[in-house]
């Protein structure tokens, strides 16, 4: 079966086209090709998962050769996949999460008319995910890289009949460029230095320290970058709650299972560069002590569900960084995490989908409230992932997470005390914030009128009519809410995540090691401050009236609902240069022109005015030109020959 | 005096030349006998047929030459050799694309062309005309003479053949290049100016051969280099006439400093016409180029990598900054085409061995996005206030929103200008990383660094074109508003033909380079 | 007046029509300065056939001849066509297509 | 030995002598009326002001003519060099010049059947 693998790629792409091609005529059953595709796929990588788990540990690696793709002298490509248990992990999280989503969607976009269309995108984001996943280069990670980007270009910007969401989408865009180019950076000091950007040559070079300290860690804060721009990390993190302007499957899909994780893959898959780096290594795990503070305070901020969700992602993104920054002792912890969080978060979108389904598509929290009472489905599955999401025991959270608190306590000096700290923080605030989102949505009076109901004039509520969402819609999320309950449990039986994943992560004796502070007392104060986390969000959002808009609130609050102004940040830095050479340069040459005069164009387009200058239109100086060239030419050659 | 002797004429050698050739004549001949109602018929499928069968005949040739067939033909004026058959065989790629383009009409029946090229624009005689359904079938005999040129100028072997090929392959296309049935004072312009700038290149060509034919009294390529290595003095004369020579070329190809006439002919050109010399001409061009570099340049013994240096840079930087402040999309292709002239000599800056091979894989990448993405551009249309068909939409702001009215053509075009910036899984970035890999090799890491930043630089217009098809709704503006036509049948084909081609060559690529692999050898 | 006198003059006439072309708006007096080039170019070649005693350079000025003889018609076809459109043959005068 | 380019000068300025002599002469003794049909443009050419055709401009017909002379005439150069080693060349020569006269008249022919012959 492994020899098959590539159908796990080629069966979701070759649905993307056969929906694309066919066009209209694929309107009536493209959606459940869509979804056979996907769960075609995860039936594909189940038989090669149990085929790889029938085989002794130290055989689960398999390079599966496809062809040769760019044969150029010295210097080649080839296509392949890896095939081991971290490639493996991932295959089935996003095969199987990504078929619930596609089951979903069915309902989801049922009175969408470009629902074909949409499932196309779909497939085509499932294809390039695993493609990420399952290439055994650079290059051709590079690849399904690109394509998730493209995909998911494509689909936050699904609705794009909306000014907002297409700049969201090319906000997304822009942004991952940025951290395109670190990848493509890396990608060509590798090849400068060794000549290869294969996995295995590059692991068997690295081990057999054929780089210098300085080239791995330019390499390796490369991929990082390459890693922060894909999974919002901070400093590229803004993107990611634009990026919910999307339709809510597809947050669900790149939030939860997909393109997010793809910078914690990048960073464990490449174990073996940070680990030869210290400094790279060390800024990994300080990128996600920070990003998991920041995005928590983003998500305390949000009244938008979604963004409060995307902040939320970005915070237990952000574990998973610092788990992989935390060295061998982590990579399991971070993939363990993922893959837990893979479930509740998909959950935890899908239910708010449901929840906006029901409110006419509002995502305003604020004008929720008391919903458990019509929506209970929803109310107890959405329940089970927020229980899961703080770390409370029994449900997956709890073991996932802890292990990376206990994690980050071990070490010397100053680092475990920062790290360790950070993450015991970030757990209370997570257990605030997401019950703070709970309690908003499900619990307190109701903020809405039912339709048909007798209401004052000047009442300020909306008028709703919500309702618990069709079957297609809740049994996914009540899967996804049972892997929320049991799955941390079930993958620590026997040492299971950790002792699937060695001969990847490698092996860490994890008795050699203690941590700062003795593991029950870090086990229970993270316990103590999640109860207190939840505690003071029931008595501010639970048992207290919520106003209707969001009062003023601190300087702190201000900043965290703009995102810490990071729009503005970037704008300057990023979009600004980005739109003078994308959009404004466009239309006319009038906004040229004034850009020029205002000194805000940057210098390419002054150039490019030279350039304008220079081509008069008149043959005569067209002549003078090329003449000029060839005295200059002329002159050169005689210098050479001298 | 001595006895004269034959030349011995390998005529087997020379057959695609002759096919092509032989069926421009018998096309002038067509026009002049064949009754106007079937004329255009029998033009077309003469048109389509020929370089079918040239490209049997180049296949056939080339298992013939590759593995050690390799000859000079008529006294050593002509090579076949590898690069000369798969440069012949990339431009009748070309050719079959592009024709089919030529030959397309719009629904509404009206063609590319002038109906009566000597009509002056606005007359009553051409108004007549056009009523009259009058159509110029004499472009199709024109393109194939033009192509008979192009096939000949990778085989040319001494200044003289390469000099004659020059004007045989440049006359028809300036013709050409005036016969736009709309905007015909802008065609007739582009013609002016391509006719002048294209003399005067070529008098500076033939000013450089009279010069290398004075320093080593032989025009013949592979003499040329060994005089070079033996004649001392002179340094002068031979230095000025291999700069001039060069020039000649490199006018062709459209690099800077020789670029200028490149955006004024591409906007003012018949569209179908751009898009096939674009891509032809070029690749015919970089092929003259190849063999005077390979064959006759090492002999000098002299760098010429500093001017090739300064005119790849020079090329890509002044072709993508220019592009960026565009707004009309055939000129905004026209820039990108000289840059891509400068990612093109990339390849065979440092004459590496891979140079020749990474240099046509590159020019097949380029010219098949090019023909596809000007045949697209054929389809963008205003409309008139009856909603009729009208001119081509080229100002960029009328392409907003394409992409949501017609998700296949923009998808098509997004493909084509993904390959242009060298995307992944396009044919452009494998040309792009077979260049630079060859450039690298050869020891030109600074010139790849260049090249890298700027085809990062480059692919930022390709993708506000990208965007903008996508992500922007129409602006209210004094245009007239633009839709997309149907393809026709011909550029249907012409357009899956590209893109699968672009497609194909993207994700696998192999093939199509080992073979090229197997030409880089060139006959002495 | 030795052979060398030739090549002088040719240089001296290929600057001629080059200066031609770079300052005369006409366009066929700047093509004036194109015929004006290349037939300096025919008396290069023919004093080189003389220097090194071969007949190449006599020979390639026949097929210079013959090519510019082409060029002349399709030349004038262009220019006579655009002064019919435009009636003047300025070739700064149809300056559309810039920038 | 004298130069034996002389008699060729000697004929130059015979006939020199010749056509000037006959213009003098004509002029002082020939009779000098003149009428409107005398001033006419002669066999061919354009009529003169001022009434000239096409508002003072030359009738494109002159233009098409010339070119097609350029033409035929300039490729007829290949001919003298032909002419000259006609019997070095042999049949290789007489096969190649007939295959380039073959080729010259393509041209001709689709001059003559699109109407570009007709003066009118």
């Amino acid at each position: 079966m492994i020899d098959y693998s590539w159908l796990l790629v080629a069966i979701p792409l070759a649905s993307a086209a056969l929906l694309l091609l066919l066009g209209r005529r694929a309107d009536a059953w493209g959606h459940l090709l869509g979804v056979l595709a996907a769960a075609g796929a995860f039936v594909v990588g189940l038989l090669v998962f149990l085929e790889v788990m029938g085989q002794p540990s130290e055989d689960r690696i398999h390079d599966v050769f496809l062809y040769s793709w760019i044969p150029a002298g010295d210097l080649h490509i080839d296509a392949g996949l890896r095939i081991d248990p971290l490639s493996l992990t991932f295959v089935l999280l996003i095969t199987f999460v990504g078929t619930l989503i596609h089951i979903y969607s069915i309902g989801y976009m049922a009175h969408d008319a470009a629902r074909r269309r949409f499932f196309a995108y779909l497939n085509l984001f499932v294809a390039a995910m695993l493609l990420l996943v399952l290439a055994d280069s650079y290059a051709l990670l590079f690849v399904g890289w690109e394509g998730v980007g493209l995909a998911s270009y494509l689909l936050i910007g699904f609705w794009n009949h909306n000014l907002e969401y297409a700049v969201a989408a090319k906000k997304a865009f822009v942004m991952n460029r940025v951290g395109d180019m670190g990848l493509i950076i890396a990608m060509g000091l590798l090849f400068a230095a060794i000549g290869s950007v294969s996995f295995t040559d590059v692991d068997a070079a690295v081990t057999a320290g054929a780089l210098s300290t300085a080239q791995v860690t330019a390499v390796g804060l490369m991929l990082l970058l390459g890693a922060v721009g894909k999974s919002a990390q901070f400093p590229l993190q803004a993107w990611l709650g634009d990026a919910m302007a999307g339709p809510t499957p597809v947050s669900a899909l790149i939030h939860a299972a997909t393109m997010v994780t793809a910078g914690v893959y990048l960073v464990v898959r490449s174990r073996l560069i940070f680990e030869a780096s210290p400094t790279a290594q060390l800024v990994v795990a300080c990128i996600g002590a920070f990003t998991l503070l920041l995005g928590a305070a983003i998500a305390c901020a949000k009244d938008d569900i979604k963004k409060s969700l995307a902040g939320s992602t970005m915070s237990q993104i952000g574990y998973m960084v610092l788990a992989a920054g935390l060295g061998p002792i982590g990579y399991a912890f971070a993939i363990f995490h993922l893959v837990t969080h893979g479930f509740f978060k998909a959950g935890l979108f899908l239910g708010a989908g449901s929840v906006m389904h029901a409110n006419g598509d509002s995502t305003d929290m604020r004008t929720y409230g008391a919903l458990r009472k019509v929506m209970l489905v929803t109310w107890l599955t959405f329940g089970a992932c927020w229980l899961a999401i703080m770390g409370v025991p029994p449900f997956s959270g709890f073991y996932s997470k802890d292990k990376i608190i206990e994690s980050a306590f071990v070490g010397e000096g100053w680092q475990p005390w920062v790290f360790g700290g950070a993450a015991l923080i970030g757990a209370g605030v997570t257990a605030f914030y997401m019950s703070r989102m709970f309690f908003l949505t499900f619990h307190g009076k109701a903020r809405w009128v039912e339709a048909g109901a007798t209401v004052a004039p000047d009442d300020p509520r909306p008028v709703r009519h919500p309702h618990e969402s069709p079957l297609v819609m809740t049994v996914p999320i009540i899967v996804l809410a049972i892997g929320a309950l049991g799955l941390g449990f079930a993958l620590t039986l026997g040492n299971g995540i950790t002792g699937w994943l060695e001969p990847v992560t490698g092996h860490y004796d994890h008795d050699a090691h203690h941590a700062v502070l003795p593991v029950p007392v870090i086990t229970v104060t993270t316990l103590v401050l999640v109860a207190l986390g939840i505690a003071l969000a029931w008595r501010q959002y639970g048992m207290s009236p919520v106003p209707l808009t969001a009062p003023t609130g601190s300087a702190l609050t201000r900043a965290a609902r703009r995102d810490f102004y990071a729009d503005d940040v970037n704008e300057g830095l990023v979009m600004r240069p980005g739109q003078h050479l994308t959009r404004t340069l466009v239309y006319a040459d009038t906004a040229v022109v004034d850009g020029a005069v205002r000194g805000t164009a940057s210098g390419a387009v002054g150039l490019g005015q030279l350039a304008r200058k220079l081509q008069n239109g008149y043959v005569r100086s067209y002549a003078a030109m090329i003449l000029a060239g060839v005295v200059l030419a002329g002159i050169v050659l005689h210098l050479v020959r001298m | 005096m001595t006895t004269f002797v034959a030349p011995v004429i390998d005529w087997a050698a020379l057959s695609a030349i002759l096919v092509i050739a032989g069926t421009g004549i018998v096309g002038v001949l067509v026009a002049a006998f064949v009754p106007a109602s079937s004329r255009r018929t029998v033009q077309v499928v003469l048109a389509l047929v020929a370089p079918l069968a040239a490209l049997a005949v180049v296949a056939w040739r080339w298992s013939v030459v590759v593995g050690g067939g390799e000859s000079t033909l008529v006294a050593g004026q002509l090579a076949e050799d590898g690069p000369a058959l798969a440069a012949q065989a990339i431009i009748l790629i070309f050719a079959v694309v592009g024709f089919a383009v030529m030959a397309s009409r719009l629904p509404n029946g009206e063609e590319a062309f002038a109906p009566q090229g000597a009509a002056a624009p606005g007359s009553a005689y051409e108004e007549a005309a056009r009523r009259a359904g009058l159509e110029q079938t004499e472009v199709f005999p024109l393109a194939l003479l033009s192509l008979a040129g192009m096939l000949v100028f990778p085989m040319a072997n001494d200044l003289l053949v390469m000099f004659v090929a020059l004007e045989v392959l440049s006359l028809p296309l300036y013709v050409l290049s005036a016969m736009a049935r709309r905007r015909r004072v802008l065609s007739h312009e582009a013609a002016l100016k391509y006719f002048l700038l294209g003399a005067f290149s070529s008098a500076l060509f033939l000013f450089g051969v009279a010069l290398l034919f004075g320093f080593s009294g032989s025009i013949s390529l592979p003499d040329l280099g060994t005089a070079a290595a033996t004649t001392v003095g002179m340094d002068g004369m031979a230095v000025v006439g291999f700069v001039l020579v060069l020039t000649g070329l490199l006018f062709k190809v459209g690099a800077v400093p020789f670029h200028a006439w490149v955006p004024d002919v591409y906007q003012g050109a018949p569209t179908p016409v751009t898009g096939f010399m674009a891509a032809a001409t070029k690749t015919a061009a970089f092929a003259a180029i190849l063999r005077l570099l390979y064959v006759a340049a090492p002999g000098f013994g002299w760098d010429v990598e500093p001017v090739l240096w300064a005119v790849a840079i020079a090329s890509m930087l002044l072709g993508t900054v220019a592009a960026i402040v565009q707004t009309d999309i055939k000129r905004t292709l026209a820039y990108s085409s000289v840059a891509h002239a400068g990612f093109a000599l990339v390849a065979i800056v440092s004459l590496s061995e891979q140079g020749p091979s990474a240099l046509l894989f590159y020019l097949l990448a380029y010219g098949l996005a090019t023909v596809g993405a000007f045949a697209v551009v054929t389809l963008v249309r205003e409309r008139d206030a009856d909603g009729n068909v009208t001119g081509e939409a080229t100002h960029l702001s009328q392409w907003a929103g394409l992409g949501r009215r017609h998700p296949v053509l923009a998808a098509t075009m997004t493909l084509f200008l993904l390959s242009f910036a060298g995307i992944p899984l396009t044919a452009g970035f494998v040309g792009k990383f077979v260049a630079f890999v060859a450039a690298a090799d050869g020891g030109a890491w600074p010139l790849v660094v260049i090249a890298v930043i700027a085809s990062a630089a480059a692919a930022f217009f390709y993708v506000r074109i990208i965007v903008l098809m996508y992500f922007s709704r129409p602006e209210e503006s004094e245009r007239p508003g633009a839709d997309a036509v149907e393809p026709g049948a011909l550029t249907r084909a012409s357009l899956v033909l590209c893109a699968l081609g672009t497609l194909v060559l993207g994700v696998w690529p192999t093939p199509v380079l080992d073979l090229l692999a197997q030409a880089a050898k060139f006959v002495v | 007046m030795t052979l060398l006198h030739y090549l002088v003059l040719s240089g001296v006439l290929f600057t001629i029509g080059a200066a031609t072309v770079l300052t005369r708006r006409n366009a066929i007096l700047a093509f004036m300065g194109v015929e004006l080039m290349l037939n300096s170019c025919n008396l290069a070649l023919v004093t080189f056939s003389r220097i090194h005693g071969t007949l190449t350079g006599q020979v390639m000025a026949f097929f210079v001849m013959v090519v510019a003889a082409a060029e002349v018609v399709v030349g004038l076809a262009i220019i006579v066509s655009i002064y019919r459109a435009r009636r003047t043959v300025s070739v700064d005068e149809p300056s559309l297509l810039k920038n | 030995m004298t130069n034996p380019y002389v008699p060729i000068l000697v004929l130059m300025g015979a006939a020199a002598l010749l056509a000037l002599g006959g213009i003098g002469a004509s002029a002082v003794i020939g009779p000098k009326v003149y009428s409107r049909a005398k001033l006419e443009a002669y066999e061919c050419g354009i009529q003169p002001t001022p009434h000239a055709i096409g508002h003072g401009r030359f009738n494109i017909k002159y233009y098409l003519v010339a070119m097609t002379f350029i033409v035929f005439d300039i490729e007829v150069v290949f001919l003298y060099p032909w002419a000259v080693a006609f019997s070095d060349l042999a049949v290789f020569g007489v096969v190649a010049m007939l295959g380039f006269l073959a080729l010259i008249t393509v041209p001709y022919l689709y001059e003559w059947r699109r109407g570009a012959l007709n003066w009118d």
